[in-house]
């Protein structure tokens, strides 16, 4: 297996132009792995009984996850990206149409979508829920997927793999969104002239390199969401993402009331979504969530 | 081997000729060593069903085995292989018909023909135009000596088999369908309007046999 | 009687091996042993070689050996050598691989890994000219004499620039005047003429660059033998070739055989050989086996030599007659890697052919990392005739004279004085070529079809005029009459194709009264004798050595008569030359010419060459004292001496159709009229007219040179995308005249045909174009892009000066 | 590795006799065999050693590849069919001149000779750039250097483009795209008919091929329907230089023209596209028409509309429109 495609540049200089699409292939298959073995590995574990929880007080039955912005923004973003997947990477497997144009009108959506999404969580989402770190909430997840024994730790408004899903998406998306911003120079866009000689070959090189492994990345990503997302106990967490709340039950059995915190009533948004100062005073205090229900 | 053959019957070829005026001593001597291709990847095993190297090529009215590499052109074979050294590479292109011969009679680029594509044909040289048994000329020949054709004439026996080919589809051709049977022919001294005279004569004198 | 040679057609004596095939050019040697050469190519347009790494290539099976830079000669500052390691233009030749086939060399030469450092180039010399712009050199893109350096200082590196003042003159369109050039002369007063004239038009010229292209590439094979260098070059010249070959690699003119029977042509490219003739030279020497070093057309575009472009404004000043009274001429270059020096005839010949009093001149060639730039027929003359011509047409349709006027009144007289140093002629027929031409063309009848148009063609017709040189003196001739009875004419000029290894001796023929049939024509090899000759350039052979053979006859006829006089009584006066045979004028005794050479080698002395005359150049003696003892030898200076150039005229007349919807251009017709002395051979005079014209309508129509300006590379370097004119590209009706007025300062009366046609073919063309345009474009190549986007009034789809976009 | 031009890489030659038997060999070389008809495009790049495949199988000797039969009233040429036979068949000449003019206007005497109807049209692109070697979209790599802003680019598309700039060089494609012609293609499955308009893909499709043919796949031969014979016919080739030179721009036409009116019309037009483009609009336009000066003027200027051009190729907007103008008027 290649991992990069090289060539000769108008010099006869060997020079970089970007992934092999191998790796397209690799992903492909390291992907379908992923999901069938994460399939027949939950038939064989024992199904996870949520114990009732009794029912603090002032919590509502429906609670608010997405407002209706962030998941226009979501499924906007969703739809391009899938877009661009199939745009980037099903010609060449093989079925051929008029690819370019639609990559790149997706891709500009993505990336608005995307600067939308940086404005909106920095000014008026709880920023620091999703970019909480929580390395004992980790160690809690990591031993409930060992061991369906150990409880799954119960988190915030976003859980440690939601975060960890995210993290990844923000490395690759901003990755794959700078480097294919770049590669619009040189292309025929109604923006500007194409000019191929912005940057040096070799240069140019890395850039399809980092857009390549980005894309390749995004397969993986894009096909593990997909398939969580359909999952059937995952699904009031898309559930949430079309109607927008949870219910209570889901609520209390996966989310730790003391760090997503949620009252009574038509709530303001910015404590719907949880405050910043929460979220903060909670990793400040350095107390696990797991001690902080205990002691509650 | 064809090389030894071909040299032998190019001196034989050449004693039986009136001299022309002004001979010129040659510094070195004609060897049929010398020949272009064959790099050690064109010498490794053949791959089963490929065609075979040894073949039978009609040249000039001679049938002759030669050895002959896949990917070896015509021209090459004529040029390298048996020293047949009038067909000329001007280009190697396809693009200035120094190297033009004539293939069942038709005027084709050797430079751009795998010999192994005229196994079976008769190909005609501009060595192969004079009467094997009496040494004379050519129509074409004929014609372009007495119009006193060409200057440089590197590009000459390219241009007289395109004068044989053309002669044989159109006997009777305009000065214009004559420029246009000649165009794939380059005269970078631009003589062309003499070889067109050269050309019209020709088709008169083949007229008149 | 002897038959009359001079001014006949007769076949050339290698006609026939030509035309059967058996016409040897340089590949087509095979000594024993023989290995192929190949060349590594720079990829770049200016590099430094930091390292090579061969090691797979020389291990592999086949591969003979390598040469390096290090092991040619090479001079300090911009001097080409033939192999380097700092490249100054995409192609030049970096190494040299031999190997005993062809393809193993190829195989090898792609087994080298090479570290290239990328530097800065420039490919158009307004670029390098620009403030900060980049050079051609690391050093700087002048190398010259530091104004104020001291006796004996040598030439130094240095970076040229104009001024950004200069620029947004350039910018507005307008010539720099305050520019610094680096070649200038004046006469007259310019300015004055100018405030005096009726009509100034002022053009902006843009003559692309051109490459030579010859059939034959410039394929050399070279070995060794008993310490002696045979040499088969490709070249235009012979016996100045052996010197070049012998001056390049290091040794003794005495040993070099040059072998080289014939030339597929060399315009200019291939003078005195050929730089690449060094490399298998060389490199037999150190492998100690023949090396064949095959060229091929895509090597061809590269070292293959071009002609150089012009970036030029011009001024000219007309009186209402019609009458060009000053010129003001600002040439900048496109000088190559290796640079050139085109402009300085440009300037004289603008001045020969407007004859206008008043002129100023100016030039600079610079350095660009493009190949190497050479005389190409006609070098200068050329470019400014086919530029310049149509502006004195336009000139004409603005004051309302016919263009063939226009010309007339121009036209030089015989007693003219033009260029710097106010040089004069040996004979100006210029305008009788015109008025000859004109009836040709019939012009009067064609005048009612300017402008014409039917459907969507529109007639135009074209008249230039274009000079050149056309001949030298002083050289040396030398024959033999063996006791065969035929006379054997050494030549130490190249076969090229121009017949005249053959049409040269025909005067040596008449002198001593043969027959062509009891002439032999020695060439092509030096071991078998050549005295010292022109160049084959400058067409100047014609000239220059029916005088050489003149003298050499005349003394071969001296000679004769004395030993006639001597066996058979009476004073050498009395006897005539005459078919082969000396006898007494009016009947009586006579000895043949077999006689004759037996008489000479008996008495030796000067009659057989045992005693040379002390004029003849020391490069003929060794080949006059080779061939002592053959017979009675003839070996003489052109002593005829003369003032002034040599210059040929033609007169070119074209008729073409313009389609007006897709710019395409048919030239309908075509008459070339020269004043080119006697006739010596009119067919090869006519072939040599309508070639030379036909390659002027190629650089000025169909030929390109194209570069990536980001890369620095050649993109026409095939023949289908450099596309020199084919047979469906040139008018098939042609007509050609000779004057046919001696030239009085030589004896034979001729002068030399091949460089003045190129401009007369060109300009009739731009001029006709410009005629039926209603305007005219000062550009080449007159694509039907061009024209169409000017008829179409769009914006050309390039720069101005844009010089390299084909 | 330093670049070396001008001389032919070793190959396995093989010379089949039937259309099976080659594409067995395709099939069981894939990925490194090249298929030879003429030779004309291959052999330049095999000696430039830009394209090194291990195999070649020559289309020479198959028989069934050759000749022209008449079918259902049309023509089938097959893909092997030399130029010459091409533009010298009666048929051709009498019935689609069209297609016989533009053969004729294919390079040289000698190309035509050996040159294929097959090769013509499936033959790659000449853009400089990418027939240099370099690394461009076409060849696999990440930029058009064509369409740079200082690009020598006079040659290039100004139309149909997509990254790639390159144009459609064949002579006899809009000859074939007028004449409704169909490709038949054979490859693994039963061989299929492709509309001559869709047998050239640009590179929007896909950027390193002109046509739908795949590796592995043979085009056997071009079927002209019958429904064109004798139809009025116009072609016209702008070129630098009478003979071996391509298309600047072409124009190929076929108008059933019934008492003076155009009763239906195919236009195509070459070297401004990827492929031949065909004016379905200016079709429709002169439909109904008695063709003239004045639809003419309307063909034309509809037919560049919303063309692009790149720096040196602006001057095909007039070209073609004023070749499309000229085909109208060719019907009065």
């Amino acid at each position: 297996m290649d991992l990069w495609r090289r060539a000769l540049d108008p010099w006869g200089q060997d020079v970089l132009i970007g992934v092999s699409w191998d790796l397209m292939w690799a992903a492909i298959i390291v992907a379908a792995a992923f999901l069938i073995g994460h399939a027949v590995w939950i038939k064989t574990r024992p199904s996870e009984a949520h114990e009732a929880t009794e029912v603090p007080a002032g919590i509502p039955e429906r609670i608010q996850r997405h407002s209706l912005a962030s998941r226009v923004f979501h499924w906007t973003m969703s739809a391009s990206m899938l877009v661009l997947l199939v745009t980037a990477f099903v010609p060449v497997l093989g079925l051929q149409f008029a690819w370019v144009e639609i990559h790149w009108i997706a891709g500009v959506v993505l990336t608005a979508t995307i600067i939308y999404h940086i404005i909106h969580s920095i000014g008026w989402q709880d920023f620091w829920s999703m970019f909480q770190i929580g390395f004992s909430e980790g160690v809690a997840h990591l031993k409930h997927i060992m061991s369906p024994k150990a409880p799954a730790p119960k988190a915030g408004k976003y859980p440690f793999d939601h975060r960890m899903f995210h993290h990844a998406n923000v490395v690759v998306g901003l990755g794959v969104i700078a480097t294919g911003v770049l590669m619009m120079v040189r292309i025929d866009t109604p923006f500007w002239t194409p000019n191929p000689y912005m940057l040096a070959d070799s240069t140019w090189g890395v850039v399809y390199v980092i857009h390549g492994l980005c894309g390749v990345s995004l397969i993986l990503l894009t096909a593990s969401h997909i398939y969580f997302a359909l999952r059937p106990e995952k699904m009031w967490i898309t559930w949430s993402m079309i109607r927008g709340w949870v219910d209570r039950d889901h609520y209390l059995a996966h989310h730790d009331p003391a760090k997503w915190v949620v009252t009574n009533g038509a709530a303001p948004p910015s404590v719907t979504e949880g405050t910043p100062r929460a979220a903060e005073t909670a990793e400040a205090e350095g107390a696990s969530p797991e001690a902080r229900s205990a002691s509650e | 081997m064809g090389d030894a053959e071909s040299v032998g019957l190019l001196e034989k070829k050449y004693s039986r000729r009136s001299f022309i005026k002004g001979v010129i001593a040659v510094g070195a001597t004609a060897s049929s060593t010398g020949y272009l291709l064959g790099g050690a990847q064109a010498l490794g095993a053949q791959m089963p069903g490929a065609t075979e190297r040894l073949i039978t090529l009609n040249i000039n009215g001679q049938d002759r085995r030669v050895d002959v590499l896949p990917h070896e052109t015509l021209a090459m074979t004529l040029r390298y292989r048996l020293n047949m050294t009038g067909t000329k590479f001007g280009c190697d292109r396809a693009e200035c018909g120094a190297c033009t011969v004539l293939v069942d009679g038709v005027n084709h680029y050797g430079c751009s023909m795998l010999t192994h594509q005229v196994r079976g044909r008769a190909v005609t040289t501009i060595e192969g135009l004079e009467n094997p048994d009496t040494g004379e000329l050519s129509i074409v020949q004929q014609a372009v000596l007495e119009q006193g054709g060409f200057q440089c004439a590197f590009c000459a026996p390219g241009f007289i088999m395109s004068m044989e080919a053309m002669i044989r589809v159109n006997p009777n051709p305009t000065r214009e369908e004559a420029a246009h049977a000649l165009s794939g022919n380059l005269c970078r001294c631009a003589d062309y309007d003499k070889i067109l005279t050269c050309a019209m004569r020709a088709a008169e004198l083949a007229r008149s046999v | 009687m002897a038959e009359k040679l001079i001014g006949t057609d007769i076949a050339p004596p290698d006609l026939i091996a030509k035309i059967t095939g058996r016409a040897r050019y340089s590949e087509d040697f095979r000594p024993d042993n023989m290995v192929f050469a190949k060349l590594l190519l720079s990829p770049m347009p200016h590099c430094r070689v930091r390292g090579v790494d061969a090691t797979r290539a020389l291990a592999m099976e086949g591969v003979i050996g390598i040469l390096r830079a290090e092991e040619v000669p090479s001079r300090e500052g911009p001097r080409e050598a033939c192999l380097t390691d700092e490249p100054h233009y995409e192609g030049e030749p970096v190494l040299a691989i031999a190997a005993i086939t062809e393809e193993i060399a190829a195989d090898a030469i792609e087994a080298i890994d090479v570290d290239f450092e990328p530097l800065p180039f420039v490919l158009d010399p307004l670029d390098s000219l620009r403030p900060g712009g980049p050079t051609a050199y690391t050093d700087g893109n002048r190398f010259a004499r530091a104004p104020d350096a001291e006796q004996g200082d040598g030439p130094v590196w240095s970076d040229f620039k104009w001024t950004e003042a200069d620029f947004a003159e350039i910018d507005a369109g307008r010539m720099p005047s305050d520019a610094v050039a680096i070649s200038n002369w004046d006469k007259g007063d310019v300015d004055a003429a100018f405030a005096e004239a009726d009509l100034i038009l002022e053009e902006e010229i843009v003559h692309q660059s051109v490459t030579h292209h010859p059939m034959e590439p410039r394929t050399n094979m070279a070995y060794w033998e008993n310490g002696k260098l045979f040499a088969h070059v490709s070249t235009q010249s012979a016996q100045r070739t052996k010197a070049a070959v012998a001056g390049a690699v290091g040794i003794d003119q005495e040993d070099v055989v040059l072998i080289a029977p014939y030339c597929g042509g060399g315009f200019g490219s291939k003078i005195a050989g050929t730089t690449p003739m060094q490399i298998p030279a060389i490199f037999s020497r150190k492998i100690n086996r023949p090396v064949m070093l095959r060229i091929t057309r895509y090597e061809e575009n590269y070292v293959g030599r071009a002609r150089p472009g012009f970036q030029a404004w011009v001024k000219m000043g007309f009186r209402s007659d019609g009458k060009c009274i000053g010129i003001d001429l600002f040439i900048v270059e496109e000088g190559g890697a290796y640079g050139s020096g085109d402009n300085g005839t440009a300037g004289a010949i603008a001045d020969l052919i407007y004859t206008p009093e008043n002129m100023r001149f100016r030039a600079v060639s610079m350095y660009t990392n493009t190949p190497p730039k050479a005389a190409q027929r006609g070098p200068g003359g050329a470019q400014i005739v086919s530029m310049l011509e149509p502006i004195l047409a336009k000139a004409g349709r603005e004051l309302e004279v016919d263009a063939l006027q226009m010309r007339l009144i121009n036209a030089p007289d015989p007693d003219v004085a033009f260029g710097p140093r106010g040089s004069t002629l040996t004979s100006v027929h210029a305008k009788e070529a015109l008025e000859q031409g004109a009836e040709l063309f019939d012009w009067a009848g064609k005048q009612a079809l300017s402008g014409r148009r039917e459907g969507t063609k529109v007639t135009g017709i074209g008249v230039a005029l274009s000079p050149y040189t056309a001949g030298s003196r002083g050289f040396d001739g030398l024959m033999v009459i063996r006791p065969d009875g035929k006379l054997y004419v050494h030549q130490g000029i190249g076969n090229l194709g121009t017949h005249s290894i053959s049409d040269t001796a025909r005067p040596a023929a008449e002198i001593l009264g043969l027959n062509w049939d009891q002439v032999e024509i020695v060439w092509g090899d030096s071991s078998r004798g050549m005295p010292r000759s022109s160049v084959q350039a400058g067409s100047q052979t014609m000239h220059a050595h029916t005088r050489a053979n003149h003298a050499a006859a005349t003394d071969a006829a001296r000679k004769i008569r004395q030993i006639a006089a001597q066996s058979l009584g009476g004073s050498p006066g009395d006897y005539v030359l005459d078919n082969g045979r000396v006898f007494r004028r009016g009947g009586g005794a006579g000895m043949s010419f077999a006689q004759v050479a037996e008489r000479a080698i008996q008495m030796g002395g000067e009659y057989d060459g045992h005693e040379l005359p002390d004029d003849i150049h020391r490069e003929t003696v060794p080949a006059a004292t080779m061939l002592a003892g053959e017979g009675l030898m003839g070996v003489a200076k052109d002593n005829y001496g003369g003032r002034g150039g040599v210059y040929t005229f033609v007169a070119g007349f074209a008729q073409v159709e313009l389609d007006v919807e897709t710019g395409v251009v048919d030239i309908k017709e075509f008459v070339g009229v020269t004043d080119c002395g006697t006739v010596v051979h009119p067919r090869s005079l006519g072939a040599q007219l309508f070639g030379g014209c036909i390659q002027g309508m190629g650089m000025a129509m169909t030929q390109k040179w194209v570069y990536d300006p980001k890369y620095g590379v050649a993109f026409a370097n095939r023949l289908y995308t450099a596309r020199p004119p084919g047979f469906l590209d040139i008018p098939l009706n042609m007509k050609w005249a000779a004057v046919g007025i001696a030239d009085p300062q030589t004896p034979v009366g001729a002068k030399g045909i091949g460089e003045p046609p190129v401009g007369a073919g060109a300009a009739a063309l731009t001029t006709a174009i410009a005629d039926a345009m209603g305007t005219c474009l000062c550009r080449t190549p007159l694509t039907p892009d061009i024209i169409l986007s000017e008829l179409e009034g769009r914006d050309p789809a390039f720069g101005r000066l844009d010089q390299h976009v084909g | 590795m330093a670049i070396i031009r001008d001389m032919i890489p070793a190959f396995e030659l093989f010379q089949p006799n039937t259309v099976d038997d080659a594409l067995a060999l395709l099939d069981e070389h894939r990925g490194e065999a090249w298929v030879l008809a003429g030779g004309l495009d291959s052999y330049d790049w095999f000696k430039d050693r830009i394209k090194r495949p291990a195999v070649v199988v020559d289309l020479g000797g198959i028989e069934e590849l050759h000749g022209i039969t008449e079918e259902q009233g049309g023509l089938t040429i097959g893909a092997m069919t030399s130029l010459t036979e091409v533009v010298n068949h009666a048929r051709v000449q009498s019935d689609y001149s069209l297609l016989a003019t533009a053969a004729e206007h294919v390079a040289t005497p000698q190309i035509r000779n050996q040159g294929t109807l097959g090769g013509n049209i499936a033959q790659d692109t000449r853009c400089w750039y990418y027939r240099s070697g370099w690394p461009c979209y076409r060849a696999g790599g990440n930029t058009c250097y064509a369409a740079a802003p200082k690009a020598m680019n006079r040659e290039h598309a100004i139309m149909g483009a997509s990254r790639c700039v390159a144009v459609s060089p064949s002579d006899t494609a809009p000859a074939l795209v007028a004449l409704d012609a169909k490709m038949t293609v054979r490859g693994g499955g039963s061989p299929k008919d492709h509309d001559a308009e869709d047998f050239f893909i640009g590179p929007a499709i896909d950027i390193t091929r002109m046509t739908v043919v795949k590796p592995g796949d043979l085009l056997t031969a071009i079927h002209i329907p019958a429904v064109w014979a004798n139809a009025q016919f116009y072609y016209e080739k702008v070129r630098d230089r009478g003979s071996w030179d391509f298309q600047l721009v072409s124009v190929a036409a076929a108008f059933q023209v019934s008492g003076g009116t155009i009763t239906d019309a195919r236009i195509s037009v070459g070297g401004v596209a990827p492929y031949p483009v065909r004016l379905e609009r200016v079709e429709r336009l002169v439909t109904g028409t008695t063709g003239g000066e004045s639809v003419a003027n309307e063909a034309g200027e509809l037919s560049v509309q919303g063309a692009r051009v790149l720096r040196h190729n602006d001057y095909k907007i007039p070209m073609m429109r004023n070749l499309v103008r000229r085909a109208v008027r060719s019907v009065a």
